[in-house]
């Protein structure tokens, strides 16, 4: 049994891994920790995402504790610099 | 929770910001005071010579979430009389990025809410920029964590 | 002593207030950050009706008064793009009685600036208003005196 | 030997005392204080006005104990109410 979430990176986050959006399978019962260790351990590019990035699932700031669920959108957030 | 529905008005958006305009969407009879603080692309950071900056953004998160700062700051002032919006996308130097007008019935309580909703959208405005510089080069401008995230997961991190 | 040379635009009189105008006095490509406060008369006093007011003023001294304190906010400042206008005579519910336009590269400064400014202008500038009340009646607002004067002339006082 | 100054009232000093100027005679060397408690001995309407008002002397706000010359312009300012 395993989950699919979609995960999205911006600004600096998406020139370090290449990508706007990638889809990632997870265990059930996966939290955001996990999805953060399973990019980082399919090493170049991803092993240069921080050990704990912020996040954000559908849209709301959310701890690296928080659990996934299939269909949840995984935001990288680097740094915010607006204003 | 604050209540969104105070909100008169608050945007996320690529369209030029009229602040003349924003600030007419404030005031009333009962107001004594009323502050329009805009930011500006300058043509400097940290010594170098800037031409222009690139605003990016999680749209829809960042219309969520400005929508919150504007709620919170409402409820601080008492009153639902503020307007905010923030622009994305290629900006010249002297062109407005961001525009917050309020008024209340007291000067005080519109210098504080004034000055949360600047603030806040600097901690937590899920919008980044990039500098591009005279000289050709571009970076992106060093941030803020936001608050609240990215915390260790368990006793032993 | 603050340099009085370096205040862009200082005013006191009984024109009417264009507050985009004063806005539109400062800023500069160095800037990003401008701040416009508006005080506005309102409809309303210590829960009594107000229909509108009179600004008297001691024309020359406020002139010169305003412009001291203009000049100590572009100090702190650190830049003279900073505007200051204070209207005087019979003024109705919704018309600006004050209005201060202050630009810095940094936020901070500008904040600072305009809440200086307003703050000593409550405090120093020689104007005193008169509310005309729903009622008919009217009455002085109570005023705050000023800092450094009325002192006790000798140690027995 | 006599100096002659020009007192000026404004709103609520000007609504006691029923003029707007006043041109008053004080002895050489006299100070704000000292013009003060001329017009106060004056009895109504000056003794309505404050023993300490604050005031300004030649347009620049002045302690009491400032000395006045002839041609001074003296002006009892109310508490303000600008803005």
């Amino acid at each position: 049994m395993s989950i699919s979430v979609n995960t999205v990176f911006f600004a600096l986050y998406r020139d370090l891994v290449g990508e706007s959006t990638l889809a990632v399978d997870l265990p059930v019962g996966a939290t955001v920790a996990d999805l953060v260790e399973e990019l980082r351990g399919r090493g170049a590019p991803f092993d240069s995402l921080p050990t704990d990035p912020a996040v954000a699932v559908n849209q709301t700031y959310a701890m690296l504790d928080e659990r996934l669920g299939t269909g949840d959108e995984v935001a990288f957030i680097p740094p915010v610099a607006g204003g | 929770m604050a209540d969104l529905s105070r909100v008169i008005h608050c945007h996320v958006g690529p369209e030029e910001i009229n602040s003349t305009k924003l600030l007419s969407r404030v005031g009333s009879d009962e107001d004594g005071a009323a502050i329009l603080f805009i930011g500006v692309v300058r043509n400097h950071a940290d010594g170098r010579s800037v031409s222009g900056m690139r605003y990016d953004s999680y749209i829809d998160m960042a219309q969520r979430e400005l929508t919150s700062i504007a709620a919170e700051a409402a409820e601080r002032l008492g009153t639902d009389r503020l307007a905010v919006e923030h622009r994305i996308g290629e900006l010249h130097v002297g062109e407005i990025s961001v525009a917050i007008a309020v008024s209340s019935p007291h000067r005080a309580e519109s210098f504080d809410a004034t000055r949360y909703i600047i603030e806040e959208i600097k901690k937590r405005l899920p919008v980044w920029k990039k500098e591009y510089y005279e000289d050709g080069t571009d970076s992106w401008v060093e941030g803020t964590p936001p608050p609240g995230t990215g915390a260790p997961t368990g006793a032993g991190s």
